[in-house]
């Protein structure tokens, strides 16, 4: 029963620099822990009560040794916090050759959704040595994605994405948990990620071969008629939307749209997410406001196809725009009040 | 021989009357397109109308420094409420850090 | 009736015996129910707390010990996660709003605020008796939402799960909490108007004693906090009773709104929790160790600083809820701004004990256990503040050692130490020494036993809030559990031999401790109806020692 | 010092000769109306904080959602939010003229003050509950029969000159029962992002707004109390902290309508709604 572990294996390559970071600031404690116990037993040593009527000498303090005792704890603060701001760094931020994984969490299980329309639910798996990125959302509450292995964790938040990234150092399986009190089940809301050769792993998505999340995206951007108005070569009713994702867009500023002149956006996941549940938040320039564009809410996207939307989209390259046919109709803007003029 | 000798009456309608003709004045710029402006104007004049009606209704003009203080202090808690709140809001939309992974890796950034 | 000077309140009107100044005391001077429950006389309103919490700290030990002997065994075979889930959400709830949070200040505060001041009484006395009531009103709410149903949203109450996904009694126990929040509130605006304006002639600021430093910085906070918590909650109320999204993302709310609302709060709260026990040690640690407090200025600007800080830094709370990394980064950098002030506490006391002359009696063995494990909890809490590790360590076992550390091991510890202080003063009977001792040092090993293996199991990763978790964390949860029962025990025995001494421990003469602030050295043992036969004029400093150390009076009641 | 300690301590001691003006616990007479006037200012920077919070989230929103905010403001009436803030200052001005005469000693002078600024009180909710009844009917009250589409048709002839109330389905009660809006509007709200944010909008002010009415009824039963007690004279020059206080707390409801007044009313006030 002795050999239970103390030390979680660090299985990332994010690990040894938090691990480093927590050395560092674990020596920090038992530094100052032994300097305050210490100090106590010492004192307590030579200095115990010998007579009921022993009255020691009466300091009334030290300026030097009173700055001294806040000088130096505030350098050592700055520099565990600028280490703490560069360990940070590495674990938001991901590599741009990363493998996207999209991860939709709701009361008890966690779905992934792999970029070959792979589907998994309370498991996960990596390719030793190639960095993988998590886009996390939530159908429900708020659940929180943990990876103690790979020391990374990040929450799911309904109504918006997360990221986060790894990139694994060992084979092996490690747990998932979560790590965000959502309710009843929550201690059931576990699972495992198996990290393995590119092999092995190649082998397990062709036994799982599916059709590939940005060729569903892509049947359900004919389905919903985005194609209509997104088309490629005319852009009068619509923006294109190729090689879009990550470019930053002037967005428009008529005395409408609800963001400030000038203002531009990243189209990173998050917006392309927003600009399909709500087309009128952020409106490209050239584009009036409110949008002609329907809002596709959880009842005509759900979490799972906006992630297959977002995937085509991003695979969208130039020309690639699928051309509309005559009898594709215009999807009507219900979404505008009835109202408007 | 009161604890407080009471104030000249006509400041409290001199006061009256500077509050009415703030409110006036507060509604017909709204209603002019000020743009990015009206909201700062909006407030900049409730503001004044506050300052009024807590320096002379309530007396602080003539209070002790604490009950100053005390009315700083709620202020700037209540500013550091509403402005920190800001420092998520106003820069959640920013591209992540440095968008170079290699670059955050280094911490040369 | 003359008034009387003191130089050094220690050469105070000698030390008469218990049962002289007529023999009338607050306790004795009429003992009918009512006197009682109608009572404006701050002491009484004071045990009136300590009463009502103690029973509440019992009820909330009552649901740790069922959390604890679940987690013996990884599969969930004692009770149903829903319950455990309840289970865990009584346990923060009762402790933090009912215990932690009212602890120091409404009884211990209540108690020796105006003895120290040298007033007669608290600004407001009515005051103080309404905030009583409503903190009891606001218990029966909570009590027969959490008891009668359970809540099981955890103590965060955490949206959209709270407003939308649950059939709890969520209401009703926000409902308790929101009416809670205006008895922390009145308490706090009548200690800092007592501080004020109350304060005996002479009494200027930098001749208070620092519990009163202490008392003063936790009431501001309780004043600009408070109100933030009950208007959020409230609004949590309103979105589950109307269905309206202000914090539900479906209807275009934004669930972390409510995390900042919350810890605007909630973290302050912390140091409402924190800083009375350091207030507390002050005293602890100058009497016996018969030292003036190193550094006094220093120190009294510490727990303002603190108080200040503390409501710059809620964000930490949530590096990893999907905040701006910006924000994250700012608020971490914030965050170390309150670890300074921490220390210098620290650091103040051991400066004090140096050449002191330093007596072992329970309240002392008690400061010492408060400052090792606020020492370690304190700088466990670096873990956290810092970005990079905070991310792994966020919601894991972790934290909850750590705030273990700091509201058990700090708090409680604390509380404990000025109870067995001041117990003399308001019983006018000492306890036995040997008990007090023995609880002492079993609650410091019984602590660490529990709290230090989940520091190892949360950095193993093992998740806060889990019914059921993985095998290879058995063995440090086992001893997590058996720690526990000494814990309990250690809390056990106090619970017995103080009540008992009330009746039948030795008298106490009125300054046993040899301390040297009005309240001991101007007030009976227990003191009178008015606390103070002729309003005192203070000319000195409140720890001093040097000048004709009273032997009689130091030794009164031994 | 020390004399003038001993004569308070007296003083302190056969309070009978002051009657109800100074409490055993007290010194002075001028340390009572400090601490009492203190504990006002106390009490009133937690209210600060109180309607904080309700302001915070009215500023992240208002941040998110500018535009649909602006358009749902534009369907309250600035007019009658105008009229409402000049009516309440007049009645913090009798206010202050009752905390006057409170200093001068003049007890049927309180009773008269104080009875001016319950009428105007009344007459600002009075005005309130007029603009919560024409509320209604445009569907705004955050419930499950919030409509903005039709709130914003309706308004919208509203201000063509055909008179408020002449359309959409009469009242059966006050406020929750209003009959249902036709299916196609429920239709094209639940497709409409911006449904939701007017509703968060209108949630804000309805609760802000209810927030402030139930302080002014609160202050309403002080005053009525105050009013007795003055009537018997209890207050004079040297005890007057209740009637200061009721004071305090009422200019400070005044102020936190100063600043709801732009911050809901005249938000959209220029988008040209022309009343």
């Amino acid at each position: 029963m002795w050999d239970f572990p103390i030390w979680p294996e660090a299985a990332s390559t994010v690990a040894p620099s938090v691990e480093a970071l927590y050395l560092f600031i674990v020596a920090l404690n038992i530094g100052m822990t032994a300097l305050v116990f210490g100090l106590l037993v010492l004192f307590s040593v030579l200095y115990y009560r010998r007579a009921d009527d022993q009255v020691p000498p009466q300091y009334h303090g030290s300026m030097l040794l009173e700055i001294g005792w806040t000088a130096i704890p505030t350098v050592i603060c700055l520099i565990v916090f600028a280490w703490g701001v560069k360990v940070y760094a590495e674990l938001v931020v991901p590599p741009a050759d990363s493998m996207d994984v999209y991860i939709v969490g709701r009361q008890w299980m966690w779905k992934a959704q792999y970029p070959g329309g792979q589907r998994e639910i309370n498991a996960l798996h990596a390719v030793l040595g190639k960095p993988v990125k998590l886009t996390i959302t939530s159908e429900d509450v708020l659940h929180s994605f943990s990876i103690p292995a790979f020391r990374v964790k990040s929450d799911a938040v309904p109504g918006r994405y997360t990221t986060l990234w790894f990139q694994p150092t060992q084979a092996g399986v490690y747990h998932i948990f979560c790590t965000e009190y959502c309710g009843t089940e929550h201690s059931r809301m576990i699972g495992k990620i198996t990290v393995m050769e590119e092999g092995d792993y190649q082998k397990w998505l062709s036994e799982k071969a599916e059709l590939g999340d940005a060729l569903q995206g892509r049947k359900l951007f004919a389905k919903l008629q985005c194609v209509t108005c997104h088309a490629g070569e005319s852009q009068a009713r619509a923006p294109s939307l190729e090689e879009i994702h990550m470019k930053r867009i002037p967005l428009s500023f008529d005395k409408g749209s609800p963001v400030a002149p000038g203002a531009t956006v990243l189209a990173d996941e998050n917006y392309l997410r927003e600009s399909i549940r709500y087309p009128s938040a952020k409106i490209a320039a050239g584009y009036q406001y409110p949008s002609i564009m329907p809002a596709y809410d959880e009842s005509l996207v759900s979490e799972d196809e906006m992630f297959q939307l977002i995937a085509y989209i991003k695979s969208l390259k130039k020309g690639q725009t699928p051309t509309r046919n005559e009898h594709t109709t215009t999807p009507t803007a219900l979404g505008a009040p009835a109202g408007r003029p | 021989m009161s604890l407080h000798p009471p104030a000249k009456a006509w400041t409290y309608w001199a006061n009256f009357l500077a509050l009415c003709v703030l409110t006036v004045v507060t509604w017909l710029t709204a209603r002019m397109d000020l743009g990015a402006l009206s909201t700062p104007v909006a407030l900049g004049i409730a503001v004044i109308k506050a300052a009024l009606v807590v320096l002379f209704f309530m007396h602080v003009w003539e209070s002790t420094p604490l009950t100053k203080l005390v009315i700083g202090m709620s202020l700037f808690i209540l500013t550091v409420l509403l402005t920190f709140l800001f420092t998520d809001y106003a820069t959640r939309n920013y591209d992540v850090l440095p968008l170079d992974h290699a670059a955050a890796v280094s911490g040369k950034h | 009736m003359s008034t009387i000077i003191t130089s050094a309140p220690a050469l105070a009107p000698a030390s008469k015996e218990p049962g002289q100044g007529g023999g009338v005391d607050y306790l004795n001077h009429e003992t009918s129910i009512a006197s009682w429950l109608l009572t404006l006389d701050h002491k009484r309103i004071g045990i009136l707390y300590l009463v009502a919490m103690s029973a509440m700290f019992v009820l909330g030990g009552f649901y740790a010990g069922l959390i604890r002997a679940e987690l013996i065994t990884p599969k969930g075979d004692l009770m149903s996660s829903d319950f455990y889930n309840k289970s865990f959400t009584a346990h923060g709830v009762i402790m933090v709003f009912f215990v932690l949070i009212p602890l120091v200040p409404a009884s211990l505060g209540n108690f020796m605020l105006p003895l120290m001041i040298g007033a007669k009484d608290v600004a407001f006395p009515r005051l103080n008796l309404i905030s009583w009531y409503v903190y009891m009103i606001g218990a029966g709410f909570t009590l027969v939402a959490l008891i009668g149903g359970g809540v099981d949203t955890g103590w965060t109450f955490y949206t959209p799960l709270s407003t939308t996904y649950l059939n709890s009694n969520v209401l009703l126990t926000a409902t308790g909490l929101f009416i809670l929040g205006f008895s922390s509130i009145l308490t706090g605006l009548n200690f800092i108007v007592t501080i004020h304006r109350m304060r005996c002639p002479g009494m200027d600021w930098f001749r208070m004693p620092l519990f009163v430093w202490a008392l003063y910085a936790t009431s501001v906070i309780q004043l600009l906090g408070t109100p933030v918590i009950a208007i959020t909650l409230a609004l949590v109320g309103v979105e589950r009773l109307l269905g309206v999204g202000i914090f539900d993302p479906r209807l275009g709310g934004d669930p972390i709104l409510y995390q900042h609302l919350f810890w605007f709060y909630s973290h302050p709260a912390v140091y409402i929790m924190i800083l009375p026990p350091l207030g507390v040690t002050n005293e602890l640690i100058s009497t016996f160790s018969r030292k003036p407090i190193f550094g006094y200025s220093m120190m009294a600007g510490a727990s303002l600083a603190i108080a200040i800080f503390s409501f710059i830094v809620w964000a930490h709370h949530m590096f990893t809820s999907g905040l701006s990394p910006y924000a994250a980064m700012f608020f971490s950098l914030l965050t170390f701004s309150v670890a300074i002030p921490s220390g210098i506490k620290v650091f103040t006391w051991l400066a004090t004990l140096f050449r002191g002359s330093i007596s072992f009696d329970s309240p002392m063995l008690y400061a010492y256990g408060f400052i090792g494990l606020f020492t370690i909890g304190g700088m466990t809490g670096l873990f956290l503040s810092t970005l990079g590790t905070d991310i792994h360590f966020h919601d894991t076992y972790f934290v909850v050692a750590h705030f273990h550390y700091v509201m058990v091991g700090g708090a409680i510890v604390g509380f404990m130490g000025g109870l067995h202080f001041i117990w003399p003063k308001m019983f006018g009977r000492m306890y036995p020494e040997f008990l007090a001792r023995m609880s002492a040092i079993l609650i410091f090993v019984g602590f660490n036993l529990t709290f230090f293996p989940q520091f190892l199991v949360g950095y193993l990763g093992m998740p806060r809030r889990y019914h059921e978790y993985p095998d290879e964390f058995q063995v440090l949860n086992v001893f997590s559990t058996a720690g526990a029962t000494v814990l309990g025990v250690g809390y056990l025995l106090p619970l017995l031999y103080l009540p008992w001494s009330v009746f039948f421990g030795e008298k106490a003469g009125r300054n046993p401790w040899g301390a040297t602030t009005l309240d001991w050295t101007h007030t009976e043992s227990p003191p009178t109806p008015h606390n103070f036969e002729e309003t005192p004029v203070v000319t000195g400093e409140p720890y001093k020692y040097d000048t004709l150390f009273n032997k009689e009076s130091a030794l009164a009641g031994h | 010092m020390q004399v003038t300690e001993k004569k308070h301590a007296q003083e302190a001691h056969d309070d009978h000769g002051h009657g109800h003006e100074l409490a055993h616990h007290f010194v002075s007479v001028e340390q009572q109306h400090d601490a009492g006037n203190l504990g006002m200012w106390m009490f009133l920077t937690t209210e600060v904080l109180f309607f904080g919070g309700l302001f915070a989230a009215y500023t992240i929103y208002r941040y998110k959602f500018e535009k649909v905010f602006e358009q749902a403001s534009n369907i309250l009436d600035p007019m009658l939010g105008a009229i409402n803030t000049i009516v309440l200052i007049f009645s913090s001005v009798t206010m202050a003229f009752a905390v006057r005469s409170a200093q001068q000693g003049k007890s049927k002078a309180i009773v008269a003050w104080l009875g001016a600024t319950i009428v105007f009180g009344a007459l600002f909710l009075g005005i309130k509950y007029g603009e919560w009844k024409h509320d209604a009917r445009l569907h705004v009250f955050p419930t499950s029969d919030f409509n903005w589409t039709w709130a914003r048709e309706k308004h919208a002839e509203g201000e063509h000159g055909h008179g408020h109330d002449s359309h959409g389905p009469e009242l059966k009660g006050f406020v929750f029962n209003s009959p249902v809006v036709p299916a196609n509007y429920i239709e094209s709200d639940s497709r409409n992002p911006e449904a939701k944010q007017a509703k968060l909008f209108f949630f804000l002010y309805f609760s802000m707004t209810s927030l402030h009415a139930l302080h002014m009824i609160i202050g309403f039963g002080v005053m009525a109390v105050i009013m007795v007690y003055a009537w018997y004279g209890y207050y004079t020059p040297h005890y007057y902290v209740p009637v200061e206080s009721v004071g305090l707390y009422w200019h400070f409801v005044d102020l936190v309508w100063i600043f709801l007044f732009p911050l809901l009313y005249l938000l959209g006030a220029h988008l040209g709604a022309g009343h």
